[in-house]
């Protein structure tokens, strides 16, 4: 059994080699809109500060 | 050959069950619990 | 291909940078739903929904008597509505104003009570910019404190027939 | 086809397959000369028959488009109030609901035949649909246009318009139901009839999601809209506000959630066909559409963060699609999509630098660039724009200003709609077999509809941020008791609005002319594989 699973996660650990995939600019372009995305919601939390106060 | 499939993916496979899902989640947050909210709103008293 | 049936078994758990942006994301994801509670409890703009059911009827009557006790002034013959500091106030949304003018002292709490006679309108106090949906059938009270002097105007931003543009109302605040 | 028997066609079909495969009977399927995938010919009728309705809705609603934007642009101001208001309504059902049904019921008819090999579940049920489809928008167009129903896409209750227009939506809505039970009736044919083994390719499974979503659509649009009927025509003494705005938006802004996994199944499609790309990992595009399917129907709640009868526990629960699991699938799609494209790309050669990949992308192809730009909009603006205004106590700075429909021009306008513009470079060639004339124009049309869009949408957006009300014909509040009026801060940005509004009407008519002329008389593609782009 134990040498089935060993068996098992070396055939995964390989596919998982195989199908490594290199994307940096990818991450590049999502990490720019996480920014953008960060930057416009908390200036609008902070616009919202400013208005009367309301429950 | 009996391929062992994913919990995961069977569910995925599964339009049927993903489209009873579909229905259910909504229905129950948005619109039920919606009317429950509208129907228990007070009368008003207007001092 | 996205185009033709994956291969038998494809399930596989995220790897490599994939794993790491949803991770990333879904962590961006529990700030955002933080937020409104948090804002909720500490925050001091929340639309909460108070309301309550009440007839066109009724509450036009009520604005009537508020009016009739507590009007000071008159503007292009609206008439200006003070309400006491802490209490009550009403604001009536009906085709085509915004009935009747209020005068508020800064820094003071008022329950703001608005609903409609005929259709839905939109509240929106400007250049303040807040706003707020006005139905009928519904009075829809907002606990609100203005924090800031000067003449505001309300306009109208709900669609409510062919004057809709014209909908408009005042509130000064000293 | 070797052994087929020798029957010469007796149309244009030159490569009809005269004999029964798979589920498909004898005469009644072909193979794309240009994909080698098998077409049902049935479905291919009425994906045409959609796809050209679709444009005469995009046409409609595109011209009321310019009309409303340029009396919205202070400095023009063209229109009368009454022609205002009646031509915001007519904009909103055509652009909204018209054009994008009648493509969506073309995708599902193309997802669940083509790309399974198997034939449409039923004719009669696609008739049905269309013909249902067809009357309710004709019914809904004439009495908008013949002054009966000036109440806005929304029509608030008690706002009341003539019965017809109410009919007509349910028309609408009830064709289009018709025509997704057939896709559901077709899924089932194809598993029953093993006509392809395993799980169902991405894009239909994408288009399952959006099929799934729309079922809770159009249940909750005859939920609303049966009554208000009733009620138009005195049979119903009341429709409650309240309620009817809750049901409402369980149409209306759910009607667009089908758009967004219509549009997400669009780009995973386009991504395959212009640069041969694939899914890095099926089970996160997958799980991604699955927490669409069962989340993003919540985002309802957008519409009512400042509405009263509804609460707080409601209102945050709901807006945020519970923990923003909506939002976490949209941004991994907005990871995996270019990801696949980066992979392809680098497997190509194209390895140079962070970006040489994105260079070297197929940007003359419209397929291609409608594709990316549509989801670079849709991300970095509709996105973005959407979950912040979608915050419960920020609503409060945004509600019915037209912050709101510049959120969504960028999302449906330049998201879905430029998505499915490139959709229509690959349907004409490999569905209605013709080419284009003015191949250079067809270049740059995405190029110009996407910067219109971008600058109207950012108009809006910003125009809102200074307090201008959606839906209003006069700013300056010519003869009002008050007269607020906005500073030159909003009337820039209305005129940017104006502005980028022409442009993308150029945009627009561009695909419009460039689509019809194809269609019926372009060159005709017999036995050979499409021009590529």
């Amino acid at each position: 059994m134990p040498e089935n699973e060993e068996k098992a996660a070396e055939v995964f650990a390989h596919e998982h080699e195989e199908e490594e995939h290199k994307t940096p600019g990818t991450v590049v372009l999502t990490l720019a809109l996480l920014i953008s995305f960060a930057v416009y919601y908390f200036a609008n939390w902070k616009a919202l500060a400013d208005v009367w106060h309301v429950r | 050959m009996a391929v062992k499939v994913h919990p995961i993916q069977r569910l995925m496979d599964n339009p049927w069950l993903l489209l009873a899902l579909g229905i259910i989640v909504p229905f129950l947050s948005y619109t039920l619990w919606g009317w429950i909210d509208m129907a228990s709103m007070p009368k008003a008293t207007l001092p | 291909m996205s185009i033709h049936a994956p291969e038998a078994n494809w399930f596989k758990p995220p790897s490599g940078a994939e794993r790491t942006w949803i991770g990333l994301a879904l962590a961006w994801c529990l700030v955002l739903s933080i937020m409104m509670p948090y804002w909720h409890f500490k925050g001091k703009q929340n639309s909460t929904g108070d309301s309550y059911r009440v007839t066109p009827a009724a509450f036009a009557a009520r604005v009537e008597q508020f009016v009739k006790t507590n009007k000071v002034a008159e503007i292009n013959g609206v008439p200006v509505v003070e309400p006491s500091p802490g209490g009550d106030a009403y604001l009536q949304g009906q085709m085509w104003r915004w009935y009747p003018a209020l005068k508020l002292r800064v820094n003071q709490t008022y329950r703001l009570h608005i609903s409609s006679t005929d259709l839905q309108h939109g509240f929106s106090l400007q250049p303040m910019n807040m706003n707020f949906q006005v139905l009928p059938g519904y009075d829809h009270v907002l606990t609100i404190t203005p924090t800031m002097k000067g003449e505001y105007s309300i306009v109208c931003n709900e669609f409510c027939g062919i004057g809709h543009h014209l909908m408009t109302g005042k509130i000064i605040v000293e | 086809m070797a052994n087929a028997v020798a029957i010469p066609a007796s149309h244009e079909e030159s490569e009809v397959i005269t004999k029964p495969v798979g589920n498909h009977a004898a005469g009644n399927s072909r193979t794309c000369d240009t994909t080698g995938l098998p077409v049902c010919l049935t479905a291919q009728l009425f994906i045409r028959l959609n796809a050209v309705l679709g444009v005469v809705a995009l046409l409609a609603g595109g011209i009321a488009a310019l009309l409303i934007a340029l009396t919205r642009w202070p400095a023009v101001h063209l229109l009368d109030p009454v022609w205002y208001y009646r031509l915001t309504t007519f904009h909103g059902l055509n652009m909204l609901i018209f054009w994008i049904l009648f493509m969506e019921v073309g995708i599902l008819y193309f997802a669940s035949t083509t790309l399974l090999n198997s034939r449409l579940f039923s004719k009669g049920m696609a008739w049905a649909s269309f013909v249902m489809m067809v009357a309710g928008a004709v019914l809904v167009d004439v009495t908008i246009l013949g002054g009966k129903a000036d109440v806005m896409m929304t029509s608030y209750v008690p706002l009341k318009a003539h019965s017809n227009f109410y009919l007509g939506i349910i028309l609408v809505a009830v064709g289009t139901l018709i025509g997704v039970a057939n896709f559901f009736g077709t899924l089932y044919i194809a598993k029953r009839d093993k006509t392809y083994a395993g799980s169902v390719p991405l894009v239909v499974f994408g288009a399952t999601a959006a099929a799934i979503i729309a079922v809770v659509t159009l249940l909750h649009g005859a939920l609303v809209m049966i009554p208000t009927w009733l009620w138009s025509m005195d049979i119903l003494k009341e429709v409650d506000a309240g309620w009817y705005r809750l049901v409402w938006w369980g149409l209306g802004h759910q009607s667009q959630q089908v758009n967004v996994c219509a549009m997400v199944s669009v780009w995973y499609f386009l991504a395959t066909l212009t640069t041969g790309a694939k899914p890095l990992n099926q089970a996160v595009c997958r799980g991604a559409f699955v927490l669409y399917i069962l989340f993003i129907n919540l985002a309802s709640a957008h519409h009512l963060l400042v509405d009263p009868g509804v609460g707080a526990s409601w209102k945050i629960w709901n807006t945020s699609y519970a923990m923003y699991l909506a939002v976490l699938a949209s941004m991994i799609h907005g990871f995996t999509v270019p990801a696949s494209v980066e992979t392809a790309m680098r497997k190509k050669g194209h390895n140079r630098g962070l970006f040489g990949w994105l260079a070297a992308a197929p940007w003359k192809n419209p397929g291609f660039s409608a594709f990316f730009l549509s989801l670079l909009i849709f991300g970095f603006i509709g996105g973005i724009t959407g979950v912040t205004l979608g915050t419960q106590q920020i609503n409060i700075l945004a509600h019915n200003t037209l912050r709101i429909p510049g959120h969504f021009h960028s999302t449906v306008v330049g998201g879905t709609s430029l998505a499915f513009m490139g959709l229509a470079y690959y349907v004409v060639p490999l569905i209605f077999k013709r080419e284009y004339y003015a191949r250079g124009l067809a270049r740059v049309q995405p190029y110009l509809f996407a910067v219109g869009i971008v600058l109207m949408s950012l108009g809006m957006s910003f125009a809102g941020s200074y307090g201008v009300p959606r839906r209003h014909w006069d700013i300056e509040f010519t003869g009002a008791q008050f007269a607020p009026g906005f500073g030159s801060g909003a009337h820039v940005m209305l005129g940017l609005m104006g502005v980028g509004a022409v442009i993308a009407f150029v945009g627009l008519l561009t695909f419009i002319l460039l689509t019809v002329a194809a269609v019926f008389f372009g060159k005709k593609i017999e036995n050979r594989a499409m021009t590529p782009w």
